[in-house]
C-alpha cells in the first residue's frame, strides 16, 4: 500500500490559524495524513480537537478568517492553495463531504430530489438526460441508500427522520461520484441502532465504488470498526497514526491510550475508570512542545520544550510521543492492565427499605388529539443506596420520569410515593412534604453548560443551595469549601463564574449543587453525554465515590449501555414509555427483550463483526 | 398546509383583526367623545353659539343621540361600508379618504421600491463581505439612519435639495405623473432612511446566519454552483426574516407617512388625519384611523401568508397553531 | 403655469391661470362662510349685489335695490340670467337662497338675524323686510346672499357645495372638479350674463382657471418654483424679500386683535388689561410675526370702512377715543394701580397658527418686563374655539376678518351685551355703561352714516377704557405672482369677486 | 407562526439581529466614544440648561433672522433668539420625557414580563391580550389621536408614549423568561426548593436583564423621536417653546430663506436618536458578554 500511483491525498504539516482580536490562534499545528484509492482512514480525538477544520480545509471550506497553510495534494491540485475556479472541479468531483448534523445538513426549503437533481445537472453525462430521465436516476440513487419509497424525493427535509435526512445526505454526497468522501462525525446525532446502519451503508458504498473515505469521529471503536487506518488528534495536533487493529491493540502515544482506557467496557463492571488528569486545554498561541505534556505521566521536561510531530515508527505507524522508545513497554504494560482490570460486582442490598415506589404511572403531554403519551403503566422501585439505570433510546421517556420524581413534572394516573410522600397530589401537597420532598431529592441535569446561572459565581450558587439546605431544616449545612472538595474541585473555583469553567468542571458543580442539600436520592440525567470520555470518566468516578461515601441512591439515565454497567445495580429499560425489562446489570448479559438485544447489538465495538460487511474486506 | 386549512387560518385571523378593530375604533370613540372641544362649535363657524344653535346643529348633524346610540349607529354603518359623513364638509368620509389616499399610497410604495431596492442589495453585501470594508460602511451607515427620525431628515433634505441646490420641489404632492414622482422623491427618501437600515440589517443578519449553516457548507462541498448557491440556498434562505423586514416597513411606512406628509405638505391621509384630529372632526379621524389600522392588520396577515408560501415548515405548524 | 408665455394683457382665452389658494371644504356659504370660501365662490357664485373694489355696491343679479322704509329692502331681479345648466334664475331660487342662508344652522345666520321674511313680491320682484333697522345688512347680500339654483340646492341637501356635487349659480366661471385635498377646476362659462358689460376684459379672461389648495408656505413655495402663476390668501409669512416673485399687497379687514377677559381671573383689574394693552408693540408683531404683512391698527374699526364721510371728519371723530399705545412706562403705571398679586395669565393660542404664536410670545417677553407674568397654552382648532365661546379663555391672539366694509361690523360682533352670555360672540365679557346702546344704535343708523359713526366711536371709546380688545394690526391680502401678470385694483373685496378678470 | 411582526413603529430595531451581530469588544468604538459624549452633552445641557444659556428666550426683536456669527453661532430666529442657545434649551426635553418613557416601560415591561412568562395562568393571558391588542395598534398613529384630542401638552404624551411602549417591553422580557425558563439552571433552582419570588427576581431577572436594558435604549429612541414628532405636528410642546420638534415645526415658513433655524434642532434630534441606539448596542453588548453566557 505504499506505491505512489495509488497515492491519493497527501498532506503535509497543514496548519489552520484564526486572526481574531489581533491575535492569531493556531487551531490545527503541522498535520500531516495520507490516503491511498479506496481506502478509509479514521480521524479521530476529542471535541475541539480540530479534526473538522483539518478536514475543511482540504476543500476550501474553512469559515471566513481562517487561513490554512501547509501542502495538500489530492490528485496532484494543491488545494490549500488552488483558486476558487479549481476548486469548483474539485469539489463534488474529486472530493464530497457529509456533515454531522442531518437536522442541518439539507437546505430546509428545498425538496430532497432538487438536492440531488441540481447536483446532477452538474455532470456532462446528466445534463444530456431528459426530465423523466433524470428523474428516475434520482429516484436510482435515493434507492442506493435504502430509501425505496418514492415519495420521499418530494418531500422537504423537515418531513424526515434524522437517519433518513443522513442517508438523503448521503446520496446528495454521492451523486457527483466523488474519488474521496469526507464524512464528518456522519452518526453522532443518530441513535445507536441507526448509527451503525448508515455505517454499514457508507462502508458498503465505499466498497462498492472502490472510493476512498475520510471518518472523522470521537469514538474511538466507531473508528476502528470502520477504518483501515486511524488518526489521533489532540489539541489541534497528530498524536499518533496506524492500522485500526494495531492501533486499538498497541496504542504507541500516551493520549491514546488514556483514550482507549477511558472507554468503559461494555462487558464488565470496573472498580474505577482509569482517567486522563486534566482536562482539555483551551487553545491558544502557538507553542512549542508537545500538546499533551500537561496531562502526560510520563512527561519529562523536554517534552515541553522541543517541536514535536508525527514521526514514523516502522511499518505504517507513526507516534508523535519524544519518549515513544523509552516507554514502550511502559505503554504495552499498562494497556495490558487496561484491558483486564478488577472486575468489581454489582452491590445491591435488597432489604434495604423503599424510597420510590411508582406503581402504573403514566405520564401524558397536553390534551385531546395532540396528546403524548410518554410514560404509559410504569412501575419502579428504588431501594435506599441503590443505583438505578433508566435505559432506552432517545424519546423513550427516560427523562420525563426522572422529572416527574423530582416535581419538574406531575404524573398524570398512577401511583407515586416518595419517602412516603404521595407526589401525585402535585400542587396540593403541604408544604412541609414539599420541604421533605425537596431536600431528599435531587437532580443533576444532562446539559452542564446551562444547568448553571450564567450570572452567578459557583460561590454564590452553591451558597444559595446551602441556604434552602437551612431554610429545610438541615442541621449540618457544608460550606461551600466542603462543597467544592467533595466534587474535586479547588476552593478558589468558588470565585469563577460559569462560563469560566470547562463542561466537565461545570458538571461537577452541578452535581455539588446537589448535594449540598445532603439528598438521599440523586437522579442524573445523562449527566456524561455532553461530555468528552476522558472527562466522561472522571464524573463516573465521582459519582461512584460519592454513592460509596454517603450512601445515596442513584436514579441514573443514559443510553449507553456501557455507562449503565459501570454505575448501575439496578436496570430498567424503557420503550416507548413502557418498560420491557427489568433487573440486576446482569441483565446486559442476557438480555430477555428482543429490544434489549437490539440496543445492546448497537453499540460500537472495535471488533470486526460489529459492521457485518467489514468481514468480507479482503486485506492485502 | 392544504387549501382549506390556509382558508380556515386567513379566517380566523381576519375574524381576530376585526374584533380588534371594534374595540380599536370604540376606544378612538370613547376617546374623542371625552376629549375637549366640540366639532359644533366649529361648524357654527361665526355664529354666536347659543345652546338653541347648538342642538339645532347636532340634531342636523345626528351628533345629540347618547354617546353609545351614536356609536352604535357609526358601527352599524361601518359594517355596511359606510363609514359616516364628515362633520365639517358633509363628504363622504370613505370618498375624502379615497381622495387622499393616492397620494399616501404613491408615496408608501415608491418609500418601499426604495427600500427593499437599495436595502436587500447592500444586506447581502454587507452579509455576504462580513467584517471587509463594504460590511463596515453599509453597517455603520444602517446604523446612523436607523434611528433618524423622518421629519428631520426631512427638512434636511428640504434644505439641500429643494433649498440650495434647487433640484427637485420642496412642498406639494404636483400633479400627473412625472410631476408627482418628482414631488414624491423627496418624502419617499425621507421616509425610506430608517426603512433601508431595517432591512440592511434583517437581510445583513440573515445572510450571515444563512451563510454559516451546514447545509451551505454540505453544498458547496457536494459542489453546487455558486449562483445556484447564492439564490436558492443563499436568498431563499434569508428570504424569511426579510419578509418580517418588508411587513414591518410597510406598517411603518403607513404610519410614518403621516409625519411625512406634514413635513412635505403632502395633501395625503396623514394631513387628512392631523388636520380631523385637531378639528375633532370624529367621522374622519375614525375612518382614517381604521383604514391605516386595517391595512397594518392586512399586512401583517399578508407577511404571514408570505411565509406560508416561503417556507413549507412554517406551513405545517401554522396548520395546527 | 402655462400661462408664461403670454404677454400681460394679451389674450387668455385658451390658456389657464393657476392660482393657489387656502383649502376650503365646501362651496356652500351655509356651511362654510369665511374669506377663504369667499374668495373660492367669488368666481362663480353672485348675490343680488356685489362689492367693487372699494368696497361699494354695485348691482349684480339684482339690477335695483329700493330701500323705501329702513326695514324694507326690495330687490328688482335682472332678466334673462340663467345658471350654468341653462335655467332662468327666478325669485323662487333667490327666495330659496336667501332663506337657506337664514336657518338657524347655517354659518351665515348671525347675518340674517334681523331679517323677517323673505318673499317674493313680483315676478322679478324680491322684498327683504327686517325685525328692526340693521345697517350691515345693505352688505349681506354681496358676501352672504349667493344664489344657488333651488332644484340642484334640493336634490342635494346634505351635500351642496362638497365636492363631488359642487353646486350651480350664474356666475363666470363653473366650477368642474373639486377635490378637498388638491384643488379645483374652473371652466370659462361663455354665456355669463355680464360678459357685454365686461367686454374684452371677459372676452379674453382665462379659459381656465385652477386653484390648487395649499398651505402658506407650500403655495409660496409653488409659486417661487413657477408650479403657479400666482398665491393668494395666506398672511404672506411665507415670502421674503429677494426672490423672484412679485407682491402686490393691499389693505384688509381682517383684524389681529388680543381679547382679555374683563371678568375673572386676574385680568379682570382694568389696570392690569390696561398695562398689557400698553405692552403691544404693533411694530414689532408686524414685523416678526408678520414678516411685515400687516398695518398696524390702533383701533378696532379702522378708518378706512368709512367709505361715505369725508376722511378729516372720521380722523376727528377718532381722535376722541383714547389710544393705548405701546408704552412700557405707561404700563408700569397702570399695573401699579392696579391689585395684581402675581397671578400667572393664561394665553390659550391655537398652535397651528405661527403668527398667533409668534405675537404672543412677543407679548409674554414685554409683559415678564413689567412683571406680569403670561403662561403660553397652544390648543387644537377645536379646542381653542370652545373655550373661547365659553368665555373661559383668560387671553388670546387671534383674527376676525370683516368681508365687507360695514363699519358696525367689530362692534356688533364682539361689544353686544346679548353676547356676553356663554355661546355668544363677546368673548371678553366687556361691559360698559351705555356701550350697548352705541352698538345698537350703530346698528339701526342709516350705514355710513354721520350718526353711525357717532355710536361706533361711542362704543370704540368705551372698549378702550376698558381695555377688552386691544386692536394689534390688519392683515394685508398679498397676491404672490409671476412677474409678468398683474392684478389691477387689487383689494380685499376684489378678491371677493371674480377676480381672474382683472388678472392679465 | 413563531416569527412576530411588529406592527408600525418608528424605526423598531429588532433585537433579533442584534443578538446575532453581538461581538467581543473590548474598548468602545469611536462610534461609542462619540455618543456617549454627545449624550453627557445632552444631560448637562437638559439638567442646567437654563443656568447655562439664560439668555435663550430672550428676544432681539430688530435682530431676528441673523446668519452664523461668532456671537450667534447658529444664527437667530424670527424672534432674534441665539438658535444654539435655544437647541441647548431644548435637551430638557429631549432628556426627561424619554427617559420618563425609558424608565416606566422598562419597569412595567419587566414586572408584566416576568409574570406573564414565569407564572403565566390567567394573570399572563389578560397581560398578553393587552399587549396583543397594542401590538396589533399602529402606535404613533394612537399617539397622534390620542394627544391630539386630548390635548394637555407634554406630560400627556409622555404618559401615552409609555403606554405605548411598554408593551414592547413586556413582550421581549416574556419571551426572554419563557425562554430561560426552560433552562435546567432555573429548573435547578426550582428543585432546590425556592420561592417563586426568588427564582423570578434572583435568577431570572438578571438574565433577562441585558436585552431588557437594551430595549430600554430603543424605548428613549423611539420615544425621543415621537416625542419630537409629535411637537413637530404641533401637538405635545408648548407652541414657542424651545423644543427641538416645535423649532423644527415654526421653522418652515422661513426654511427655504433660513435654513439654519431648522439645521440646528434637526441634526440635535438625529444625532441624539442614532447616540442612544449606538450606546444600547454597545451596553448590550458589554451586559451579554461581560458576566459570561452560557455559550
Ligand atoms: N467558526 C469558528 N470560530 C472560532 N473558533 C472556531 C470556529 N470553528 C472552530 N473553532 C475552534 O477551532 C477548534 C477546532 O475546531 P473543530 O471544529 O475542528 O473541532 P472538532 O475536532 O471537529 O471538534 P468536534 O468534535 O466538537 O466537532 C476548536 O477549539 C474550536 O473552538
Ligand atoms: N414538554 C413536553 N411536551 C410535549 N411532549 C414532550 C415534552 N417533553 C417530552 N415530550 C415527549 O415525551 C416523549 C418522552 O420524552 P423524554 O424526554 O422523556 O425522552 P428521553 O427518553 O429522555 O429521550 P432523550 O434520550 O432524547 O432525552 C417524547 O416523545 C417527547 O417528544
Ligand atoms: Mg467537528
Ligand atoms: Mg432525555
Amino acid at each position: 500500500m505504499t506505491e505512489h500511483a495509488t497515492r491519493l491525498l497527501d498532506v503535509a504539516g497543514l496548519t489552520i490559524g484564526l486572526r481574531a482580536g489581533g491575535e492569531e490562534r493556531v487551531l490545527v499545528d503541522g498535520v500531516d495524513l495520507h490516503l491511498d484509492l479506496g481506502e478509509t482512514i479514521g480521524i479521530v480525538g476529542e471535541s475541539g480537537s480540530g479534526k473538522s477544520l483539518s478536514v475543511r480545509s482540504l476543500l476550501q471550506l474553512l469559515p471566513a478568517g481562517f487561513t490554512a497553510t501547509g501542502a495538500a495534494q489530492l490528485s496532484g491540485v494543491n488545494v490549500l492553495t488552488a483558486s476558487e475556479r479549481d476548486m469548483r472541479r474539485v469539489r463534488g468531483r474529486q472530493a464530497s463531504m457529509i456533515l454531522q448534523d442531518p437536522f442541518t445538513m439539507l437546505n430546509p426549503l428545498m425538496r430532497v430530489g432538487r438536492h440531488l437533481e441540481e447536483v446532477l445537472r452538474e455532470k456532462p453525462q446528466y445534463r444530456a438526460m431528459s426530465k423523466p430521465e433524470r428523474a428516475a436516476e434520482v429516484l436510482r440513487r435515493l434507492e442506493e441508500v435504502g430509501i425505496t419509497d418514492p415519495s420521499v424525493a418530494r418531500r422537504y427535509p423537515f418531513q424526515l427522520s434524522g437517519g433518513m435526512r443522513q442517508r438523503v445526505g448521503i446520496a446528495a454526497t454521492l451523486a457527483t461520484d466523488p474519488a474521496l468522501i469526507i464524512a464528518d462525525e456522519p452518526t453522532t446525532a443518530l441513535d445507536a441502532v441507526t448509527q451503525q446502519e448508515i455505517l454499514e451503508l457508507l462502508i458498503s458504498i465505499q466498497r462498492q465504488r472502490h472510493m476512498s473515505m475520510i471518518m472523522i469521529t470521537h469514538d474511538l471503536r466507531v473508528a476502528f470498526a470502520a477504518c483501515d487506518r486511524v488518526y489521533v488528534m489532540y489539541a489541534g495536533a497528530m498524536m499518533e497514526a496506524g492500522p485500526s487493529d494495531e492501533l486499538s491493540r498497541s496504542p504507541r502515544h500516551p493520549y491514546t491510550l488514556g483514550l482507549l482506557a477511558s472507554e468503559p467496557p461494555l462487558d464488565r463492571r470496573l472498580a474505577r475508570l482509569p482517567v486522563i488528569k486534566g482536562e482539555l486545554p483551551s487553545v491558544r498561541a502557538r507553542e512549542v512542545g508537545c500538546r499533551f505534556a500537561d496531562r502526560c505521566e510520563w512527561a519529562v521536561p523536554a517534552c515541553s520544550e522541543e517541536t514535536v510531530r508525527l514521526a514514523p515508527i516502522g511499518d505504517d505507524r507513526a507516534s508523535a510521543c519524544l519518549r515513544v522508545d523509552e516507554i514502550g513497554s511502559d505503554l504495552a504494560a499498562r494497556f495490558e492492565t487496561v484491558e483486564h482490570g478488577a472486575e468489581e460486582p454489582a452491590l445491591q442490598d435488597l432489604s434495604a427499605p423503599v424510597i420510590v415506589s411508582l406503581d402504573g404511572v403514566s405520564k401524558q403531554y397536553g390534551h385531546g388529539s395532540g396528546a403524548v403519551t410518554a410514560l404509559a403503566d410504569v412501575s419502579l422501585t428504588i431501594r435506599q443506596g441503590q443505583a438505578v439505570a433508566l435505559v432506552g433510546e432517545s424519546g423513550s421517556g427516560k427523562t420525563t420520569l426522572g422529572r416527574c420524581l423530582v416535581g419538574l413534572e406531575s404524573v398524570t394516573q398512577g401511583a407515586a410515593e416518595v419517602f412516603g410522600i404521595d407526589i401525585t397530589q402535585g400542587s396540593r401537597l403541604p408544604r412541609t412534604d414539599v420541604r421533605a420532598w425537596r431536600s431528599k431529592v435531587q437532580y443533576v441535569f444532562q446539559d452542564p453548560y446551562s444547568s448553571l446561572n450564567p450570572r452567578m459565581t459557583i460561590g454564590q450558587t452553591l451558597a444559595e443551595a446551602g441556604r434552602q439546605a437551612a431554610l429545610f431544616g438541615d442541621t449540618r449545612v457544608l460550606s461551600v469549601e466542603e462543597v467544592l472538595e467533595r466534587v474535586g474541585l479547588r476552593p478558589q473555583y468558588a470565585a469563577r463564574r460559569p462560563s469560566a469553567l470547562s463542561g466537565g468542571e461545570r458538571q461537577r458543580v452541578a452535581i455539588g449543587r446537589a448535594l449540598a442539600l445532603n439528598p438521599e436520592l440523586l437522579i442524573c440525567d445523562e449527566p456524561v453525554s455532553a461530555l468528552d470520555v476522558s472527562v466522561q470518566a472522571q464524573v463516573l468516578n465521582l459519582l461512584n465515590d460519592i454513592r460509596r461515601e454517603t450512601g445515596i441512591a442513584l436514579l441514573f439515565i443514559t443510553h449507553d449501555l456501557a455507562v449503565v454497567r459501570q454505575v448501575a445495580d439496578t436496570v430498567y429499560v424503557l420503550e416507548k414509555g413502557r418498560v420491557v425489562e427489568t433487573g440486576s446489570a446482569e441483565i446486559l448479559d442476557s438480555p430477555t427483550s428482543g429490544y434489549t438485544k437490539q440496543l445492546l447489538e448497537a453499540v460500537p465495538r472495535t471488533s470486526s463483526d460489529w459492521l457485518g460487511k467489514r468481514s468480507q474486506m479482503g486485506k492485502s | 398546509m392544504t387549501l382549506r386549512s390556509t382558508l380556515r387560518y386567513v379566517l380566523g385571523r381576519l375574524a381576530g383583526a376585526a374584533v380588534l378593530l371594534v374595540v380599536y375604533s370604540f376606544g378612538i370613540y370613547s376617546l374623542l367623545a371625552l376629549a375637549p372641544g366640540d366639532p359644533v362649535r366649529l361648524l357654527l363657524g361665526n355664529l354666536p353659539a347659543t345652546p338653541e344653535t347648538m342642538d339645532a346643529i347636532r340634531a342636523r348633524y345626528n351628533l345629540d343621540d347618547p354617546f353609545f346610540v351614536q356609536y352604535w349607529n357609526w358601527l352599524t354603518d361601518a359594517l355596511h361600508l359606510d363609514l359616516g359623513q364628515s362633520v365639517l364638509t358633509g363628504q363622504d368620509v370613505s370618498s375624502a379618504i379615497m381622495e387622499r389616499a393616492g397620494v399616501t399610497v404613491q408615496l408608501g410604495l415608491l418609500t418601499f421600491l426604495i427600500t427593499m431596492g437599495l436595502g436587500i442589495p447592500l444586506g447581502m453585501l454587507a452579509g455576504l463581505r462580513r467584517g471587509r470594508f463594504a460590511d463596515r460602511l453599509v453597517s455603520q451607515l444602517a446604523m446612523f439612519s436607523v434611528s433618524a427620525p423622518s421629519f428631520a431628515v426631512g427638512i434636511l433634505l428640504i434644505i439641500v435639495f429643494a433649498g440650495q441646490l434647487n433640484w427637485l420641489p420642496s412642498i406639494g404632492a404636483g400633479e400627473g405623473g412625472a410631476d408627482r414622482f418628482r414631488h414624491l422623491v423627496l418624502p419617499a427618501v425621507a421616509l425610506s432612511t430608517a426603512t433601508i437600515a431595517l432591512v440592511v440589517r434583517y437581510t445583513r443578519t440573515a445572510v450571515i446566519e444563512v451563510a454559516g449553516q451546514d447545509y451551505i457548507i454540505a453544498a458547496r462541498a457536494r459542489g453546487v454552483k455558486p449562483s445556484r448557491l447564492l439564490f436558492n440556498y443563499v436568498l431563499r434562505n434569508s428570504l424569511v426574516p426579510v419578509i418580517t423586514a418588508a411587513g414591518v416597513v410597510l406598517s411603518f411606512v403607513m404610519v410614518g407617512a403621516v409625519v411625512v406628509e406634514a413635513t412635505f405638505a403632502l395633501p395625503g391621509l396623514g394631513s387628512l388625519l392631523v388636520s380631523a384630529v385637531q378639528q375633532k372632526d370624529l367621522p374622519i379621524v375614525q375612518g382614517v384611523t381604521l383604514v391605516i389600522a386595517a391595512t397594518v392588520f392586512l399586512i401583517n396577515l399578508v407577511t404571514d401568508l408570505a411565509y406560508l408560501a416561503v417556507d413549507p415548515r412554517i406551513a405545517v405548524d401554522g396548520a395546527s397553531r | 403655469g402655462s400661462s408664461s408665455d403670454d404677454s400681460p394683457g394679451g389674450d387668455h382665452s385658451d390658456s389657464t391661470l393657476t392660482i393657489a389658494t387656502s383649502g376650503i371644504r365646501s362651496m356652500d356659504p351655509a356651511r362654510q362662510y369665511d374669506q377663504p370660501a369667499l374668495w373660492v365662490n367669488g368666481l362663480a357664485l353672485e348675490g343680488l349685489i356685489k362689492l367693487d373694489s372699494t368696497g361699494k355696491v354695485q348691482p349684480a343679479l339684482a339690477t335695483k335695490v329700493d330701500n323705501p322704509d329702513p326695514l324694507t329692502y326690495v330687490y328688482t331681479l335682472r332678466e334673462g340670467v340663467k345658471f350654468w345648466n341653462g335655467a332662468e334664475v327666478t325669485t323662487d331660487d333667490v327666495v330659496y337662497s336667501l332663506t337657506r342662508y337664514q336657518d338657524e344652522t347655517a354659518q351665515t345666520a348671525s347675518k340674517y338675524a334681523s331679517v323677517d321674511t323673505i318673499k317674493a313680491t313680483g315676478p322679478m320682484e324680491v322684498t327683504v323686510t327686517l325685525k328692526q333697522a340693521d345697517s350691515s345688512w345693505q352688505y349681506t347680500p354681496a358676501y352672504a346672499g349667493q344664489i344657488v339654483e333651488k332644484k340642484f340646492a334640493e336634490e342635494h341637501d346634505k351635500d351642496l357645495g362638497g365636492p363631488g356635487v359642487l353646486t350651480m349659480g350664474t356666475g363666470p366661471w363653473q366650477p368642474k372638479d373639486f377635490n378637498s385635498s388638491a384643488g379645483m377646476t374652473f371652466v370659462k362659462n361663455d354665456a355669463w350674463w355680464g360678459a357685454p358689460e365686461a367686454g374684452d376684459d371677459f372676452k379674453e379672461s382665462w379659459k381656465t382657471v385652477k386653484l390648487v389648495f395649499a398651505a402658506a408656505v407650500p403655495g409660496a413655495a409653488a409659486v417661487r418654483a413657477g408650479d403657479v402663476d400666482g398665491v393668494v390668501g395666506g398672511d404672506g409669512t411665507a415670502f421674503s424679500s429677494g426672490s423672484s416673485v412679485k407682491l402686490t399687497k393691499a389693505p384688509t379687514e381682517t383684524l389681529g386683535y388680543l381679547t382679555l377677559l374683563t371678568d375673572k381671573g386676574p385680568l379682570a383689574d382694568v389696570h392690569v388689561r390696561r398695562a398689557l394693552a400698553h405692552l403691544v408693540d404693533r411694530e414689532a408683531i408686524i414685523k416678526s410675526a408678520l414678516k411685515g404683512f400687516g398695518d398696524p391698527a390702533t383701533q378696532m374699526v379702522s378708518e378706512r370702512v368709512w367709505t361715505d364721510l369725508p376722511e378729516d371728519e372720521v380722523a376727528a371723530a377718532y381722535d376722541q377715543i383714547e389710544n393705548l399705545d405701546y408704552d412700557v412706562d405707561a404700563a408700569k403705571a397702570e399695573l401699579e394701580q392696579s391689585e395684581y398679586n402675581g397671578e400667572k395669565i393664561v394665553a390659550e393660542v391655537i398652535s397651528t397658527y405661527p403668527s398667533f404664536v409668534r405675537a404672543t410670545e412677543i407679548l409674554k417677553e414685554e409683559a415678564a418686563k413689567i412683571g406680569l407674568e403670561i403662561e403660553i397654552k397652544g390648543l387644537p382648532g377645536a379646542e381653542w374655539l370652545t373655550n373661547s365661546s365659553n368665555h373661559t379663555t383668560e387671553m388670546t391672539v387671534s383674527t376676525y376678518s370683516s368681508l365687507s366694509p360695514d363699519p358696525n361690523f367689530y362692534p356688533n360682533t364682539l361689544m353686544r351685551a346679548d353676547g356676553i352670555p356663554v355661546g355668544g360672540s363677546n368673548y371678553a365679557n366687556l361691559d360698559a355703561p351705555g356701550l350697548d346702546g352705541f352698538v345698537r344704535s350703530a346698528s339701526t343708523a342709516k350705514a355710513q352714516s354721520k350718526e353711525q359713526l357717532e355710536a361706533v366711536v361711542g362704543a370704540l371709546k368705551a372698549n378702550a377704557s376698558q381695555a377688552a380688545y386691544i386692536p394689534i394690526y390688519t392683515q394685508q391680502a398679498v397676491f404672490a405672482h409671476d412677474p409678468k401678470l398683474s392684478f389691477d385694483g387689487f383689494s380685499q373685496y376684489a378678491m371677493g369677486s371674480p377676480y381672474p378678470l382683472y388678472v392679465k | 407562526m413563531s416569527i412576530e411582526t411588529t406592527a408600525g413603529t418608528e424605526a423598531p430595531a429588532p433585537l433579533a439581529f442584534r443578538a446575532a451581530r453581538r461581538r467581543r469588544r473590548r474598548l468602545p468604538s469611536i462610534a461609542v466614544l462619540l455618543s456617549i459624549a454627545y449624550l453627557a452633552c445632552i444631560v448637562v445641557a437638559g439638567v442646567f440648561g437654563p443656568l447655562l444659556v439664560p439668555h435663550a428666550n430672550v428676544q432681539s426683536l430688530t435682530d431676528g433672522l441673523q446668519g452664523m456669527s461668532s456671537q450667534h453661532w447658529l444664527g437667530t430666529d424670527d424672534l432674534g433668539r441665539d438658535i444654539f442657545e435655544r437647541v441647548v434649551l431644548g435637551a430638557r426635553t429631549a432628556l426627561y420625557g424619554p427617559l420618563l418613557i425609558a424608565l416606566g416601560a422598562f419597569v412595567i415591561g419587566c414586572v408584566l414580563g416576568l409574570t406573564a412568562g414565569y407564572v403565566g395562568g390567567i394573570p399572563g393571558g389578560i397581560i398578553m391580550r393587552w399587549v396583543d391588542l397594542m401590538y396589533a395598534l399602529p402606535g404613533v398613529l394612537v399617539a397622534i389621536v390620542a394627544i391630539g384630542v386630548l390635548g394637555g401638552g407634554y406630560w400627556v404624551a409622555v404618559a401615552v408614549i409609555m403606554i405605548l411602549s411598554a408593551p414592547y417591553d413586556t413582550r421581549l422580557v416574556r419571551a426572554v423568561t419563557i425562554e430561560q425558563k426552560g433552562r435546567p439552571y432555573v429548573e435547578a433552582a426550582r428543585t432546590l426548593g425556592m420561592s417563586r419570588s426568588r427564582v423570578m427576581f434572583r435568577h431570572l431577572l438578571p438574565n433577562v436583564l441585558p436585552l431588557a436594558v437594551s430595549q430600554a435604549f430603543l424605548s428613549f429612541a423611539f420615544a425621543l423621536i415621537n416625542l419630537s414628532a409629535l411637537s413637530f405636528l404641533g401637538l405635545g410642546s408648548t407652541p414657542g417653546s424651545a423644543d427641538w420638534g416645535t423649532m423644527l415645526a415654526e421653522s418652515q415658513a422661513s426654511l427655504l430663506d433660513n435654513p439654519l433655524i431648522a439645521i440646528g434642532p434637526a441634526l440635535a434630534i438625529i444625532f441624539a436618536a442614532v447616540s442612544v441606539n449606538v450606546l444600547g448596542d454597545y451596553v448590550f453588548d458589554r451586559l451579554s458578554t461581560k458576566e459570561g453566557r452560557n455559550d
